[in-house]
């Protein structure tokens, strides 16, 4: 009964989530434990609720992605004042001296940078910067500074890369595919001299939504170099054979990293070591010839 | 301006597609009761309304006790002495009888707090003075009070400290003769006290008996101010009308021996095996009074309230009514009293609120078409008079006895086998009420069978073949046309002789 | 006779009602939207023409398919909803039901391979949820809010749990995918009509009809104005419930459907979250009154196009977030308070009019 | 005579109500609470002994004070939200506010570091955005769903507008963190009251003591249950309005207030996933009716409390969240129903008691 660790996600009902969930639960099972996930679904003020709610269920370990990095000091001294472990799981979180939170994942930063990375790499492979008329679409979900890290890092990469800065068009959605499909068409549509895109966003269902709106635009796959992130979009029409814009795309196995944060919670608890300052989980960039060595996909 | 403690000079008033008053100019002095009458929509309760502050008028002065009160809000209306008792109460359903009562105007002590114990003592007061007192609980809900305690609490409003001017609308037409008759001391009583009274009422006989003066509209157009003693029952009704009206009905008699209704030993929450038949082209009358279960009894044999015992026979089969709908499916029609809260859906239009009970019977396929509706309706929209300025109007707009009538418009179009109308004449103008009972006569004549719930002994008495008294919720014997006088009626309903 | 003059008032008319000034095609434009609904024409054409002197592309061919195919989702739920709003009800488990069509849609795609059956099952569930707020609201006597707030959250719970570990499905079938951007009669130069936007304008179309000219539809107009007095007049309340909250739940379900081939995966929660909002918001900015017994069809997609157009419009221009989001707040208040102005001055004009002797 | 003893018969006590059996403690117990929130008490006593059926951790002291401190933010807002919905309006905007207050709060707090002052502007801020709401209302005749959808809007922008970049602001300011998560009474075996929610307990007093026994409160009753009547009565609607919807707004604002304090952050999101939702459900439930005119400040914090008890019993059993979202459907559900039925058969006795011959 006493054993027992619990995960807090952002975003719980988001299919990285609820594999990094899964992979949470196995390692603490494993390991003789038992775990719970509570998702608070991008409610700063619930995920301060939750902390406590675990505590007080006699928590001895605490996994959390906050819906916000500047909560950090809170969420932390609440662990610290009842004396229970704390990692950050995915966004990388401060406590009130200003010192990091043990981390476990990838920080928003890294992410967008290897996407960026791979969009530029494919934006010169395309010979498109020699003459084609290109446009870049960074689909932003911009209330959420999370993801702006992200979206950013991403364009300096593909600036870096050559691609001019004018080149670049923002796009606003709140995360889901619909509303970036919403919001694409209508970018598309006033900037009527562009044939080439690249894509890239948040999270797949951001690339997701880009890329229908410019096959209903009449954009061909070849026109569009679509990188994801998360995969789990991407993997689907390169499983089926279908020719898409998405050519590319950052998998994170959030089951890794849920598994990491479980392992690096209970073995700090069992041991009494202290918690490693950084944990990185792997991130690969995938691609249709290599996805299936690294990655389920359904 | 001499003594007059009110003063209206020259008071116009429009809404969109009607005038509703022009030039209008009275009077009202210390002790003095002024009727005011007119047919439905001549424009009587828009100008109390514009004296009370509720519209504003477009054109001329009021003066209350000499000083300008033209363009006064509510407050300042209540605050110089005008008080109004509406036609409809105006009921706030969730808190108390005597907070109904204060609205507004509660007692304070420190700190904005309410002064229950006075607001309790003066109610208390009140009810005393007035004679109501065991009448209202003054601590029940606004939602639970009955039509008359409601009104009740609507003129307690209106007698509170401060008080120059009150002006009844209609304020018999849900009271019984016996609490019209309390009504009417209370009035005397405010008289004596020095107030000025306005009286509104389509009862004449009541306006002869109780006011010193008349003022007559029609059309928003002032055509007569009498003394009393100075005219008649005729005078005004010419005036009112343009032309001179039959005194009382006279129906042909017409004897079927079709039955169309027949209830026996019927049981309910209210009643107590009661049994009656009534015949196709008969009209039976039921009195009795305020809470003697008539209402319940109609809304029992329509469905909406739960039969807990009897048979229902509709031409001869029985009938299991359970709902509204089961009952206008057996070919009943009911046309309840209270048309605000149950006649109408304020609103729609005149055109949909008139034909709601006929969809069925005109759609195709379940298709509807406007001017089928309008074919269907308005010849009974125009018969009974009723005045709108478009068949489009929201029915909320209507005055009061416009919108009775919209009511019986629906019902007449329906054609049921069995109609049930309660308080068919209630707030409807003397000369609609004469097109009223014609209507219902030649739908007699057609072999309808109708059961007539009335308080107006002389309708009772001049349209029924047959009348049943009602009392505690069991009926009496009925009493034939011949035999039918008001003496043997109130006996019964007093429960002071059998019938 | 005196009493004749009288009933000459009475207009037999029943028919459109007066635009209180203007002749010809200015009056024929106002009759054929509804007096009620111009305040919501003017301000389109304001907007529209603040968009178009800022960008040259709006009125091109394929952005209005654009407007018009992003109206569907919404659009379809707010024919919907403005049944149950005139019916003095309201149905806050839309997007939930929509969500579970969604997930109902890819499953039965990607199992059976069949497209009808997945717009058959999806409505089907749509169906099914719709009764059971019908139910919780008629039988166990639950206000409407509270209802629809529960299974608000209860639908989207089962969403969750009808897609296998939660997770968003997966659909690649073309045909499927036609339904969300597919379009009909495509040419050279036209883009062609979105076929989701056909099945809103069909529906919307059917539903008008509906909601105006039969049995069933004036009784929702009367059971939200008054339900006692329409009970009393023979209009079975529970059984209209019934009937109203299932349309909604299937158009709800329609939608789930067209979210879900757009995307091109049954989707547990995102893209039908917050539809509850905008469906409400469009229903009321369409005239419809809180208590119920008003609202059109013509009100509420007019509405659902000025907020698809102000969003078109605003990413046309590359607007950020923070003040599209402040620009529809504006656009609100601005396309109501314009209407009730209107009212305003409608009202006295007719007065007037009546002052002066007709 | 007859019609003297009728008219006492069916009449129902404004007052403290009775409950139809019973005697002494229950019946103290019932009044207390009021008759029509016992339902909810029953709900409550059901789930928390469900809920210890399963852990021993339910009733630990520090898990209570947790579930206190859970409450503060919904709470204050309830609160607000109540005497909106009893005026007959509503507040859909509340959220936003709490999310412009949080901003403004932690900007005053960081760059002016004065925690009062951020208090005080938080709750001022809230005040304005409140007023705004009224004034849309009241002068441009805006109805109160599409006005405060509009502002949910248009605040929403203003907040993300107002923090620099729209990012959430970190503050670290001890003092204001002893708001969110301080504690009084502290002793070795007691955790300790949480601040937070002393300040709502504090705060719903005064609301019950405003709505029950002062003019002010008792005019919202009024103008909600009749606002013909009230207007007649001389009761000032529009500034009664501007007083309700700048209450809700401070309140709204100090909810915000507490966001920031409790998550060291200054939030422009704050309640983006539904705290409107959250406060409307909790009055409803609560026992308010759509219509206004009645509800009670007791039944939305009974309701509240409700909710808060529920996501921490699953919570501490570790219920998944699409589970716990279905549960929360049901709850919802079946606290309403409960009060339903206990209404039906309570008038069913009174009227047969009547029937009997009084
Ligand atoms: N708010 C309103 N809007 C439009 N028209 C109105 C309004 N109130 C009254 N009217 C119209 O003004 C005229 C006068 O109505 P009013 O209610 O004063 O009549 P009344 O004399 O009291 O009739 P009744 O005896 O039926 O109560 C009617 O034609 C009515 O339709
Ligand atoms: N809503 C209500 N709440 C409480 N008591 C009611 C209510 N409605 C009616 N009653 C009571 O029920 C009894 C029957 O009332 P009702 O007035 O309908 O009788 P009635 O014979 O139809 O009289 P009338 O039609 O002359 O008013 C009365 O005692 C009345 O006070
Ligand atoms: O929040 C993000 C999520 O949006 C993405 O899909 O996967 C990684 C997470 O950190
Ligand atoms: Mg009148
Ligand atoms: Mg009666």
């Amino acid at each position: 009964e006493d054993k027992e660790i619990v995960a807090i996600y952002k975003s719980g009902t988001q299919q990285y989530f609820i594999d990094q969930g899964d992979g949470f639960k196995a390692a603490a099972e494993e390991l003789g434990y038992t775990a719970k996930i509570i998702n608070v679904e991008l409610d700063a003020n619930l995920a301060i609720s939750a902390v406590s709610d675990a505590i007080a269920s006699g928590a001895k370990g605490i996994g959390i992605t906050a819906p916000d990095q500047a909560m950090g000091p809170a969420v932390s001294r609440a662990a610290a004042e009842a004396g229970v472990l704390m990692v950050a799981t995915d966004d990388p979180i401060m406590q009130e001296d200003g010192n990091p939170v043990p981390f476990v994942g990838f920080d928003g930063k890294a992410m967008g940078t290897e996407v960026g990375k791979r969009a530029g790499e494919l934006l010169v492979e395309s010979g498109w910067l020699d003459g084609a008329k290109y446009g870049v679409l960074s689909v932003e979900v911009q209330t959420l500074s999370v993801c702006n890290d992200r979206t950013n890092a991403a364009q300096e990469q593909v600036i870096a890369a050559g691609a001019s800065a004018d080149s670049i068009v923002h796009v606003s959605y709140d995360g889901t595919a619909d509303t970036s499909l919403a919001a694409t068409g209508p970018v598309l549509t006033s900037n009527p001299g562009i044939d080439k895109w690249v894509v890239f966003a948040c999270n797949d269902e951001g690339v997701l939504g880009a890329n229908n709106a410019l096959k209903n635009a009449g954009y061909g796959p070849d026109d569009v170099i679509a990188v994801g992130l998360g995969a789990y979009e991407a993997c689907r029409p390169w499983k089926a054979g279908i020719p898409s814009g998405f050519k590319a795309a950052l998998y994170l196995s959030g089951t890794d990293v849920g598994d990491a944060a479980a392992r690096t919670l209970i073995n700090s608890i069992e041991t009494g070591e202290p918690l490693p300052l950084k944990t990185v989980a792997n991130t690969t960039i995938v691609d249709p010839s290599n996805y299936a060595d690294v990655m389920p996909c359904d | 301006m001499s003594s007059a403690i009110l003063d209206v000079q020259g008071v116009g008033k429009s809404f969109p597609g009607v005038k509703a008053l022009s030039d209008v100019n009275m009077k009202v002095h210390p002790g003095e009761v002024v009727a005011f009458v007119g047919e439905n929509g001549a424009g009587k309760s828009t100008l109390l309304k514009i004296l009370c502050g509720d519209y504003t008028l477009d054109e001329g002065t009021v003066y209350l006790d000499g000083a300008e009160v033209s363009h006064a809000s509510p407050l300042e209306a209540r605050d110089a002495g005008f008080r109004l008792v509406r036609q409809e109460p105006e009921i706030v359903p969730h808190i108390s009888a005597a907070e109904n009562i204060f609205i507004g105007e509660y007692p304070r002590l420190p700190g904005g707090r309410v002064d229950h114990a006075e607001m309790r003592r003066i109610t208390t007061d009140l009810l005393e003075r007035y004679g109501f007192a065991g009448v209202l609980d003054i601590d029940a809900l606004g939602r639970t009070l009955s039509p008359a305690q409601q009104h009740i609490v609507e003129i307690l409003r209106a007698l509170k400290e401060g008080v120059k001017v009150v002006a009844f609308d209609e304020p018999t037409s849900s009271l019984t003769t016996k609490e019209a008759d309390r009504l009417f001391a209370l009035i005397r009583k405010l008289r004596e006290e020095g107030l000025g009274i306005i009286y509104v009422s389509h009862r004449l006989h009541e306006v002869m008996a109780i006011s010193d003066r008349v003022v007559v509209l029609k059309d928003g157009v002032p055509t007569g101010n009498l003394m009393i003693k100075d005219t008649d029952e005729e005078e005004i009704v010419r005036l009112m009308v343009g032309r001179e009206l039959a005194h009382g009905y006279k129906r042909d008699e017409v004897t079927t021996d079709e039955v169309v209704l027949e209830v026996e030993n019927l049981r309910s929450r209210w009643h107590d095996g009661i049994s009656f038949q009534i015949r196709a082209g008969e009209i039976v009358g039921f009195a009795g009074l305020v809470g003697a279960g008539r209402t319940e009894l109609a809304k029992v044999l329509f469905g909406e309230f739960e039969k807990e015992g009897g048979t229902v026979k509709i031409c001869g089969d029985v009938k299991d009514i359970r709902s509204p709908a089961d009952a206008i499916a057996a070919n009943i029609g009911f046309a309840p009293e209270n048309r605000k809260a149950e006649g109408l859906i304020l609103v729609r239009s005149v055109i949909e609120n008139a034909s709601m009970a006929v969809y069925s019977a005109l759609a195709r396929f379940g298709i509807l078409r406007t001017q089928q509706m309008v074919d269907k309706v308005s010849p009974f929209v125009r018969q009974l008079e009723i005045k709108t300025p478009s068949m489009e109007q929201e029915v909320g707009k209507l005055s009061g006895g416009n919108q009775q009538k919209v009511v019986l418009a629906r019902w007449l179009a329906a054609a049921p086998r069995l109609l049930i109308l309660d308080e068919p004449t209630r707030a409807v103008d003397v000369g609609a009420k004469a097109e009223i009972y014609r209507l219902i006569d030649d739908l007699a004549k057609q072999g309808m069978a109708i059961m007539m719930i009335s308080s107006e002994m002389p309708e009772l008495l001049s349209m029924s073949d047959r009348i049943i008294v009602m009392r505690d919720g069991v009926i009496s014997d009925p009493i034939e046309k011949k035999d039918a006088t008001e003496e043997a009626i109130v006996n019964f309903a007093l429960g002071t002789k059998a019938a | 006779m005196p009493t004749e003059d009288k009933t000459v008032s009475i207009t037999e008319q029943a028919a459109p009602q007066m635009a209180p000034e203007g002749p010809g095609l200015f009056k024929r434009i106002t009759n054929a939207v509804g007096a009620e609904n111009l305040s919501l024409v003017i301000a389109l054409i304001i907007m529209v023409a603040l968009i178009t002197t800022q960008t040259e592309f709006f009125f091109s061919p394929r952005n209005l398919m654009n407007i018009g195919q992003n109206m569907a989702v919404v659009g379809l739920i707010a024919v919907g909803m403005t049944l149950v709003i005139v019916s003095a009800g309201l149905d806050i488990s839309v997007g939930s039901i929509a969500g579970c069509a969604s997930v109902v849609c890819a499953l039965t795609v990607t199992q059976m391979g069949t497209v009808i059956g997945g717009v058959a099952f999806g409505m089907g569930i749509g169906v099914v949820l719709g009764l059971i707020n019908a139910t919780i609201i008629s039988i166990l006597r639950v206000n409407p809010v509270v209802a629809t707030l529960a299974t608000f959250s209860a639908f989207r719970g089962v969403a969750f749990l009808i897609a296998p570990g939660g997770r968003p499905i997966g659909v690649l079938d073309q045909n499927l995918a036609w339904l969300g951007s597919g379009r009909l009669f495509q040419t050279e130069t036209f883009p062609g009509l979105p076929v989701a936007f056909i099945i809103l304008i069909i529906v919307a179309c059917v539903a008008h009809f509906v909601m105006s000219s039969t049995v069933f539809g004036r009784s929702i107009y009367s059971m939200g104005g008054n339900p006692v007095a329409a009970r009393l007049a023979g209009i079975n309340l529970t059984r209209m419930r019934y009937a109203i909250y299932a349309i909604s739940g299937a158009l709800s379900g329609l939608a789930g459907v067209i979210v879900t081939a757009r995307t091109s995966s049954g989707q547990p929660a995102s893209g039908t979250q917050g539809l509850e909002l905008e469906a409400i918001t469009a229903v009321f900015l369409g005239g419809a009154l809180m208590a119920g017994g008003k609202g059109t069809i013509v009100g509420s997609m007019l509405a659902v196009l000025l907020l698809a157009t102000l969003s078109n419009g605003m990413n046309l221009l590359g607007i950020a977030t923070f003040y599209q989001l402040v620009a529809k707040g504006l656009l609100l208040v601005l396309a109501v308070a314009i209407g009730q102005w209107r009212l305003a001055r409608a009202e006295k004009q007719q007065s007037k009019l009546a002052a002066a002797g007709k």
